[in-house]
């Protein structure tokens, strides 16, 4: 895939819950940017030199590998330009910006330290069973 | 060549002409280079913006319609918003930069450029606090008399910041409810979508007095309104799709909200096909002909910010369908011009092209290659 | 709703958690998320630059050969010069930003950064007068202690600077002949190559004194040596082509410039065949075997900075070719580490691609895709 | 051509003269950059907005139209963020920095106005027969 974010497809959402860097990895449902594992973080901590949002916006994505669906609380990395490697664009239960909570083209780094706001790639922890 | 020489008390500018060149990097030259300047700008004058996938650094071109020329560009910071005046003399963004690159310290501001040379006729320093996501339309506007610009905050609260492009200066942040977008119906009164399904009338006075109306709820919580409503500024006409395809119809000409009758643009068979809005801006209006253009597929549910094949045309008074184009490639964001003979313009984020048409016959006229690294906005002066 | 707070005295920074979310906006997590921080550094842990084709913002992207993944990456500005110390304790830029994306106040700076947390530990102002030009890897040095650093002026003069990393400020600028590359062979000594064709040897004291004196001319004019030669700090090794092949070796360990048996890499026979040097970093020195890695390609003239898909091995020391490795696709730049198992880095401009291969076998271990958008230089802290 | 600059072939430098806005216009024989006509500006004029530079490379360039050979000065078209469209990379003649008047990638902005040294796009003029 090109430094372009690859959209997901028209067909849908097929999640798979082997590899981390690709876009239709399970967590990823509601991603929308650059998959921190491919910018010198993992699934869940951010690169080095970079701020940790402390806010996120959520999804419920469900996981093939246990049939179990998962709240998921995306936190952006920021106070980097965007990584540019591995750019997702996935719009499960994505909700627009009058519901921001649900809204993934905001910038989610509100609260990072130094207000760092600028976007480099997010990762996917996880809050609970959905 | 020993011993150094006392270093200038000025510092080098590292721009001079280098003194160890001398005549040979200045040649006499048989043409006479000079810097253009763009033609006056008319209803198919149109402005790219390319929002780069949240790079810190943006590109806006400025297209002209009739040739599939790019006349220029202006450089914007992290997803700066575009806009231009209704009388075609200006154009500008709404942008953030950092003093080193992506961190340090943060620097909003508008820049209004003059329309046809490029060049900066106002550089107005704003509080570091726009909203800073995807870039959509309607988030920073232009009062009818192109005299104020509104742009809004979202954090730390809902406000609206207000700017004197006439006088250059920034003027105040306006208290707004829990409301997005920002559409002028006059030069001290504008609506915004609420997130209770509301529409806002905010008007404030010249001491920043500020006075909220909301009409009543016009739409189901399921009915989604798309982050990229069509809006004429001119007609005072707000064209809302949902996820689904259903359009509400907002007039706020009157100074008051007026809810028209909505209508679905997929028949009952179609969205048993599947067929759905798809796109960043996928919706258009003309106004002369009252035509809404909408960005369609066959698709699954949530895929509404992934390109599509065809473009719906109705009429917005009778919800009937005109027509409809197939563009045969993946299209993500549309517009048209507002002449009455007009274009649709379709641009593929992916293909970084954007595909200039007859928007009558669908008849491809132009393409512009390599517009940035992923383009996704389109806007112009006559709306 | 009505009226306006006041609007609060120190500004909204626009990056405070938005009060209409509350808590919605802060879930508690099963995971626990930190910052990472990359390993200690060692021979295979090299840096790729992205000079973007001449954008105003570069990435400059860490990547361990061991695994073929990307650590992290740092932002520069405008052609940022990358820099690495030998100790592998900190990296660096020397950058140019500006106010207004690409216009306004010009800022030069030098950053550095931890090499393993990436945080910056030091961000020091220099005159605003570094040389603007591709990124050529020994046009910002640092002396072997790693405690300052050397960065070249081309306008208004020649003119070098001196940068007190350990003391985190500029010194002073050194005035130089029409010379150019920064190759240190001390911490007070460093030698240039020079328009004339000679090498400079250029020594300062504390107090700015410069002592220039210049090599015999090593090179005949139509003798052209690529801008971007090998060169290894740790050997005092130059290693520096023409376009035609033949490999010019200078010998600063002692001090003084010394002048070893230059060779041709391409036989006559392959000269006949248009065998020629071509890319942008084509040659690399791996110290322990005293082994030269050359790109070539056959290839018409003046085409040296084009893409090459073979690597030349030649002894430094007897001239003689030890084997020849064929890429099968289009490499621009190359890179070896310096331990005993040797890799060799080969960067795809094109593809934004860097290829990890076995420097002894030729055979691949790697490859790490989308490194920005241009990718073109390789350097690394063992050299 | 992507954005990417496009740069020549091995094959060598095979000029035509009639697309300005292709990288093997024969004017184009020395460019490292971007075509200003393509970015709003012509062969021989800067786009809206630049600042025009009064220095420039030089390069012998070959005109199969006249089967005349020419000495351009590549003008750079500075105080923008790089045009991006129609790169190019063409070194016929090209030397080393060492010697500056002939190197194509030095960024030939000097002594334009307000100081301007970032790369928008170059303009090829003709000083005369080479």
């Amino acid at each position: 895939r090109g430094a372009h974010a690859a959209a997901g497809t028209r067909e849908g959402w097929k999640p798979q819950d082997t590899d981390v860097t690709q876009c239709d990895y399970w967590r990823h449902c509601s991603i929308d940017g650059n998959i921190c594992d491919c910018c010198g973080g993992s699934l869940t901590n951010c690169p080095p030199g970079t701020r940790l949002s402390p806010s996120s916006w959520i999804a419920s994505c469900f996981n093939p590998g246990d049939n179990q669906s998962y709240l998921i609380a995306y936190r952006d990395c920021c106070g980097k330009n965007v990584c540019g490697r591995c750019g997702c664009l996935n719009t499960e239960g994505e909700l627009p910006v009058y519901r921001p909570e649900f809204a993934n083209d905001i910038i989610w780094c509100f609260g990072a330290e130094d207000d760092a706001m600028t976007y480099h790639c997010t990762i996917s922890p996880i809050v609970g069973k959905a | 060549l020993a011993g150094g020489a006392a270093y200038a008390q000025e510092g080098p500018r590292g721009s001079e002409l280098p003194k160890q060149l001398g005549q040979e990097a200045t040649s006499d030259l048989e043409d006479n280079p000079v810097i253009l300047s763009a033609p006056e700008p008319d209803a198919r004058r149109i402005y790219v913006t390319d929002p780069a996938h949240f790079a810190v650094t943006t590109q806006h071109f400025t297209v002209d319609g009739n040739t599939g020329k790019v006349l220029g560009m202006v450089d914007g910071g992290f997803l700066a918003n575009p806009f231009a005046s209704s009388d075609g003399s200006f154009f500008g963004i709404a942008s953030t930069v950092y003093s080193r690159v992506a961190k340090g310290q943060r620097d909003d501001y508008i820049e209004v450029y003059d329309s046809k040379t490029h060049e900066v006729i106002a550089d107005i320093d704003i509080p570091e606090s726009r909203f800073l996501v995807g870039t959509y339309p309607w988030m920073t506007t232009l009062t009818p008399d192109s005299k104020s610009l509104l742009f809004y905050q979202f954090t730390p609260s809902p406000q609206v910041g207000l700017v004197d492009i006439e006088n250059k200066k920034f003027v105040r942040m306006l208290d707004v409810p829990d409301c997005y977008h920002i559409f002028p119906s006059g030069n001290d009164t504008f609506f915004m979508h609420c997130r209770s399904g509301t529409m806002a009338k905010v008007t404030f006075d010249k001491d920043g007095k500020v006075e909220v109306k909301e009409t009543e709820v016009f739409h189901a919580e399921d009915e989604y309104l798309i982050n990229t409503p069509a809006f004429s500024l001119k007609a005072g006409q707000i064209v809302w799709p949902t996820y689904e395809g259903k359009i509400f119809l907002v007039d706020i000409s009157s100074g008051e909200a007026k809810f028209g009758q909505h209508f679905d643009v997929f028949t009952e068979e179609e969205k048993k096909d599947n067929w759905r809005v798809g796109g960043w801006l996928p919706v258009a209006y003309h106004r002369g002909t009252n035509e809404i253009y909408l960005l369609g597929d066959q698709r699954a549910k949530w895929t509404h910010k992934y390109s599509s094949r065809f473009a719906f045309v109705h009429d917005a008074k009778t919800g009937k369908r005109i027509r409809k184009i197939d563009f045969g490639r993946d299209i993500d964001s549309i517009a048209v011009s507002q002449d009455d003979n007009p274009q649709l313009y379709a641009l593929s984020t992916g293909e970084k092209t954007l595909y200039i048409l007859d928007a009558a016959t669908g008849k491809e006229q132009h393409s512009v290659p390599e517009l940035g690294h992923g383009p996704q906005v389109i806007i112009a002066h006559d709306n």
